[in-house]
């Protein structure tokens, strides 16, 4: 297809349609849906929509033109972009942080933080990992490989599609450690499977983990909505790095049936660790992480270009 | 009665011998049922189904409080409920509902149409039938999940590649049971068509579809039940809307209440669907009064 | 002594929600070790008639009773062959005709041993293993017979079993018939459309009413017995023909 | 012949009668089949499906070298080969086929034989399958991939959980088959049973199996593909083998080669357990000659 | 003239790859017009001749000459009653007797005006709207015969057309017959198991060899017509019956 993700469709003249495709309804995309439900897109003259796009069908549907961008991380865009003339580059931070932790069963006890001490704690142990090839996955292969463990001798990896069932694979004792985020820490702490995660990715620091990206071409063609887009995106991050309860009252709206305690732990979580960028933009260090996360566990080694990736000149222009 | 039967010894019977006998109240009958029984029937058979369903509910609920099941993971009916509920006020359960089942029977009417189509032209050439067969099999194992990057650009993501799912998941069912009933189709029918001096053509509508149509509509039931499984594999690829991205986005938010809600809203949407088949079943098979 | 009585029976069929009466009260006495032929005109009830009688469908009204006692929707006192020759298609000829001593309880090999001797008397000879389909109709019959028959039961119902026969398998098995009956004591009911085999073979002939079923005339056969091809050519058997054929014959004016 | 035929005019006709006729060398039959066919027919059908599978194979080539399909989501025939042919000697292929075909053809066996005995069952009581049937299609058409989370509770995430998803497929199928069967059983080849003084498990044995069988049989092949698709959908789920876990995640990580290597080997294992069926089916059906 | 001619035809089945001979070269004339009968052993190939001369089934050796021209494989150029009746279950009786003319492009209105009278005068008054599973076999049977007789061709196959009829709609339907034969000079090709209706019927009467089928004679029949039931009580009519009957048990006794 085209890069006709963009193109006049809307009713109200000079009202563009954008559709974001989006992996997964997750929490951490607050932003994305703040700048929805508060207007921000509306008075850029956007009228913007997500679509959940399982499978990598969120990348997929970006190259076929059905969406006009995606959320998630740059390196399922460059294992795509890999062959593409067509690439698709990000243009807007959101979740800053690796959004993934390691929690135990309250039986073990971690003895210390360095390298030794998680292999010597993780040998051996069977871990629920969640879904084969996502990020939480890749991470904990990566962290493994890190502390020089090999993912697929010394521990037992269990990949449960389903990241709900992480918890009870540890409640039931069928596994030791179970990787996650919020709301599962929190749920797992309730049912008393875990404490406390013994190790968060959030300390690997900036990290491009949820990023807006579109194709080449439409920042070539389009390049005033990109902007109005990028421009709109920067207020949903200030709103919700800035304004909780307002960011609070946006998250019960689109996880109406979430309980509040659950949605409460969440948002504290992600404050804490801070997750979400302020700024907006993508360093070369936080895209480095995650290609370096693929490149160790095997996943994509081909190698990738900063410049190529990444185009920070829109989120430059609007915070000038 | 004419003169020559005069002779004959001719001894009248009949119902002027008189012989005390009761009405038969009630008889069993080892084979041949009594149309009579129809409606107390019907009756039992919702009575029964009402008990069954209560019976599973309180069962849930009671299980469920007194902890012999986690709750956590099971939920139970009264907290499904009130989420139901809740997702129905303040969400967008009933939209979701109305896309799925809207995506469900278009792709369903068109699979079986055109499955039906496609296994009633297997009738004229069996070289063409024996070759396209395994294909067809294959083609309908390819797991449509796994191929979602590449659905994706196939079928897009709106509402007419739900449809497209619905559809692939029920054609070559309804093709191979149209199939099913074009060979058992009776040969000394086709026989006795062509005595009349039929072309193939005149055998295939008088004699070849009316013969497959119980077996076409066998497969019905079974196919409604694919076409809600393809309308939801093809919410789970890519959706805005649907139970089925409910239920997913529920599971990623941990929300199990709520996947509960999406799965007691297929079960029922299903159960809906069924009794429609079982409706055009009856309708398609109700000029067949000899069965 | 009456072995077979049916009282007072009727039957009505729903179709559609109107009634339909099928039979209407039919009295017989019939006793032990005779052979009595029903005749009467298509649609008349005489499969009806005997579907009670084997206890397949519960009359309207009335009784039947077998030895005195009340056998109302009692299947298996009787034998009985259906009109259709009903052999399942996905057994042999000979497994065919042993499905009775199989659910007598009798072990299959026995059972077969019994009955290839009477295959193969009986003109089934070389097709004990072929399948229902790859015979002819009058094959078919044969075998649906001799399954009954080897049903070994005292009162025996044969809805036309010569019906689809060559006229001379016929008359070689109405021969056969005979002497299975005079041999056994066996009490025979006989529907038949054929007058000259209803006299051939009984000894008293009920005669239908066109639709509803009626009993319109019972006759008594009362030529003398061991009776052979010369019976046909007897004066008296040409009498009772004639007789019998008028009232057909009315019946059928009436229809 | 008698003396008493002599004067009844009679004229001996047959094959003495001297006439020209060639042998008929071909006639084009209207209807009734020869059986010489057989043969050179299974011959055609090979030849047929090697054809088309050909010719796919080579426009699929074609079209991607050329530009017309972007090889990037299509991938090409040769590339697909080479990366099956690593991961084969490099990786875990081969376990992964025997893992997911084994998982599949016990989940078939398992679900073919339940389902027949319980669709078979439904024949002794009108009331106990009327009630039920709902119940089943629902169940059925519940989706199985959004109760994860409950189904790794249930069924563990070992090999098992595999199996009785493929189980869960095909069952209910299996079971409406069956029950098809039973309502199509000649009701006069049960009145014949009865006056033979059977009971109803004689009847049961003897009629309703028997005949029942070609129903049974007819949804073997939708079965097996529904076998596969339950232990794929138990492979998403979770799982440390299979071609459906390495589907998954090679669509996760965007390497759509692999993950036509996985469509592919897929529907290759779909194609020979079809082929499977079909063997099983003749077996099945070979005492009827009569069809 | 010869309106149908019969060139040695034989017909060898392969059954579990053994040949097996089911029709020995076979030779017939039949002059346009003639009622011919055919009788012999069940079995014994007649109903497969039947098959060859409809066009259904390709014989072995041998052509089908129609008015001279070779109508081997060609089907639709005779009316052909087959022995079951082959009623379409799901279509009522009317419309299973105007199939011949709908086939031929009559419309169903009209034709189903033309069928009405015929089933309303030939005994299934008030069966018109009734499923073939509704009715006795012996009016299946009628049905299946009007079928043919709608479809309107110059040579009529008939194969048992009233073996399932009782004995009096038998007779009715044999005079009829007759009637619509001479009205329309059909010429009338009948297989019978019943001697006395293939003489009270024919012209000619080929007797058919035990299996595997073979003619055995062909028999003149110089009774006078029109015949009517004083036919069957003549002298030359028994003298043939008596005749045929020595024929066929010397058929029986071999087989
Ligand atoms: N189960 C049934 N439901 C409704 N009507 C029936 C049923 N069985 C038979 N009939 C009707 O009852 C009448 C009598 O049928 P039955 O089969 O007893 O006739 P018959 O005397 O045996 O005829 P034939 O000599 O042709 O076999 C027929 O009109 C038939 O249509
Ligand atoms: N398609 C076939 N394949 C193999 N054998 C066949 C086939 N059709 C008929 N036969 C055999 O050919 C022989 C002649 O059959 P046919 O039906 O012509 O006999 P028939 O004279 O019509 O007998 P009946 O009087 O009982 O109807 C039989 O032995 C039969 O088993
Ligand atoms: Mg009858
Ligand atoms: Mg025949």
């Amino acid at each position: 297809g085209s890069a006709s993700g963009g193109s006049v469709q809307g009713k109200e003249a000079g009202s563009k349609n954008i559709v974001i495709a989006e992996p997964v309804h997750l929490i951490a995309y607050l932003p994305l849906y703040a700048a929805i439900d508060e207007g921000y897109f509306k008075k850029e003259g956007l009228d913007v929509k997500t679509i959940t796009a399982t499978g990598g069908a969120h990348v997929t549907s970006v190259v076929s033109g059905d969406a006009w961008g995606n959320i998630g991380g740059p390196e399922s865009n460059q294992m795509a972009n890999n062959g593409n003339k067509d690439p698709i580059v990000s243009i807007v931070n959101v979740v800053d942080r690796a959004n993934v932790y390691l929690m135990a069963n309250k039986k073990l006890k971690l003895k210390g933080t360095s390298d030794q001490d998680l292999a010597a704690f993780m040998k051996g142990k069977s871990i629920a990992a969640g879904r084969y090839g996502g990020s939480p996955d890749l991470l904990t292969r990566w962290l493994l490989l890190k502390v020089g463990l090999n993912p697929n001798k010394d521990v037992k990896l269990d990949e449960p599609a389903d990241a709900s069932a992480v918890v009870s694979l540890v409640a039931q004792g069928k596994d030791d450690i179970a990787n996650g985020a919020e709301p599962q820490i929190s749920e797992g702490i309730k049912k008393g499977a875990w404490n406390e995660p013994f190790y968060g990715f959030p300390s690997l620091g900036d990290y491009a983990y949820s990023v807006i990206s579109v194709k080449q071409s439409t920042i070539n063609s389009q390049p005033q909505t990109v902007q109005k887009f990028v421009n709109a995106m920067l207020k949903g991050l200030k709103l919700v790095n800035s304004n909780k309860t307002e960011a609070f009252k946006i998250l019960k709206k689109e996880f109406p049936t979430s309980s509040n305690a659950s949605l409460k732990a969440s948002m504290d979580r992600a404050y804490k660790d801070q997750l979400w960028s302020k700024d907006g933009f993508i360093t070369k260090a936080a895209v480095a992480k995650p290609m370096d996360v693929v490149k160790k566990t095997g996943v994509y080694t081909k190698g990738y270009q900063y410049s190529k990736l990444v185009d920070m000149t829109f989120v430059n222009k609007a915070n000038k | 009665m004419d003169a020559n039967a005069e002779k004959i010894p001719v001894e009248r019977t009949g119902i002027d011998q008189s012989l005390e006998v009761k009405k038969n109240t009630r008889v069993k009958a080892a084979v041949i049922e009594d149309d009579r029984k129809g409606i107390s029937m019907r009756r039992k058979v919702v009575i029964g189904q009402m008990i069954v369903g209560v019976t599973i509910i309180f069962l849930w609920e009671f299980l469920t409080r007194i902890g012999w099941l986690d709750s956590y993971y099971w939920s139970n009916p009264s907290t499904i409920v009130q989420t139901g509920w809740t997702a129905a006020i303040q969400g967008t359960l009933l939209q979701d509902m109305a896309y799925t089942s809207g995506a469900t029977i278009i792709g369903f009417i068109l699979g079986t149409l055109v499955g039906s189509v496609i296994g009633l032209s297997f009738w004229w050439s069996s070289l063409y039938s024996r070759i396209t067969e395994p294909y067809m099999i294959a083609f309908n194992a390819v797991p449509k999940l796994a191929l979602a990057p590449v659905l994706v650009i196939m079928f897009g993501i709106g509402f007419n590649s739900k449809v497209i799912m619905a559809f692939l998941m029920t054609v070559i069912v309804a093709a191979l049971a149209a199939y099913s009933g074009v060979k058992s189709v009776d040969k000394d029918l086709e026989k006795m068509l062509f005595s009349l001096g039929a072309k193939r053509h005149h055998v295939f509508m008088k004699v070849v579809v009316p013969s497959s149509v119980p077996w076409m509509v066998s497969s019905l039931k079974i196919n409604i039940a694919l076409a809600l499984a393809g309308t939801i594999v093809g919410e789970f690829i890519s959706s805005r809307q649907g139970v089925g991205r409910m239920i997913l986005y529920a599971g990623q938010v941990m929300d199990l209440n709520l996947v509960w809600v999406g799965v007691i809203v297929l079960s029922f949407l299903s159960i809906f669907m069924y009794l429609g088949t079982v409706w055009i079943e009856k309708w398609l098979l109700k000029n067949r009064k000899y069965q | 002594m009456n072995k077979l009585e049916i009282v007072h029976n009727s039957k009505t069929f729903k179709k559609n929600d109107k009634e339909f009466c099928a039979l209407q009260e039919t009295n017989m006495s019939i006793q032990s070790g005779k052979f009595v032929s029903i005749i009467g005109p298509s649609g008349c009830g005489k499969s009806t008639l005997f579907n009670i009688i084997a206890g397949l469908l519960p009359p309207s009204t009335g009784e039947v009773l077998l030895d005195g006692k009340n056998i109302v929707g009692k299947s298996g006192c009787v034998g009985y062959m259906l009109q259709k020759d009903l052999l399942l298609p996905w057994r042999t000829i000979l497994d065919n005709v042993i499905l009775g001593l199989e659910i007598r309880g009798v072990h299959k090999t026995e059972a077969r041993e019994r009955a290839l001797p009477m295959l193969q008397k009986y003109g089934l000879k070389g097709f004990e293993h072929h399948f229902p389909a790859e015979l002819s109709g009058g094959m078919r019959q044969r075998a649906a017979l001799l399954r009954t028959l080897l049903y070994d039961k005292d009162v025996i119902l044969l809805d036309e079993p010569f019906g689809a026969l060559d006229a001379q398998t016929r008359l070689f098995m109405q021969s056969w018939l005979l002497k299975i009956w005079s041999d056994f004591k066996k009490t025979v009911l006989f529907v038949t459309h054929d007058i000259d085999e209803a006299i051939y073979l009984s000894d008293e002939i009920y005669v239908f009413s066109h639709r509803p079923g009626r009993i319109k005339a019972k006759v008594e056969v009362d030529l003398p017995r061991p009776r052979n091809e010369e019976t046909l050519t007897q004066a008296s058997f040409q009498h009772l023909k004639k007789g019998l054929l008028i009232m057909l014959k009315v019946e059928q004016e009436i229809s």
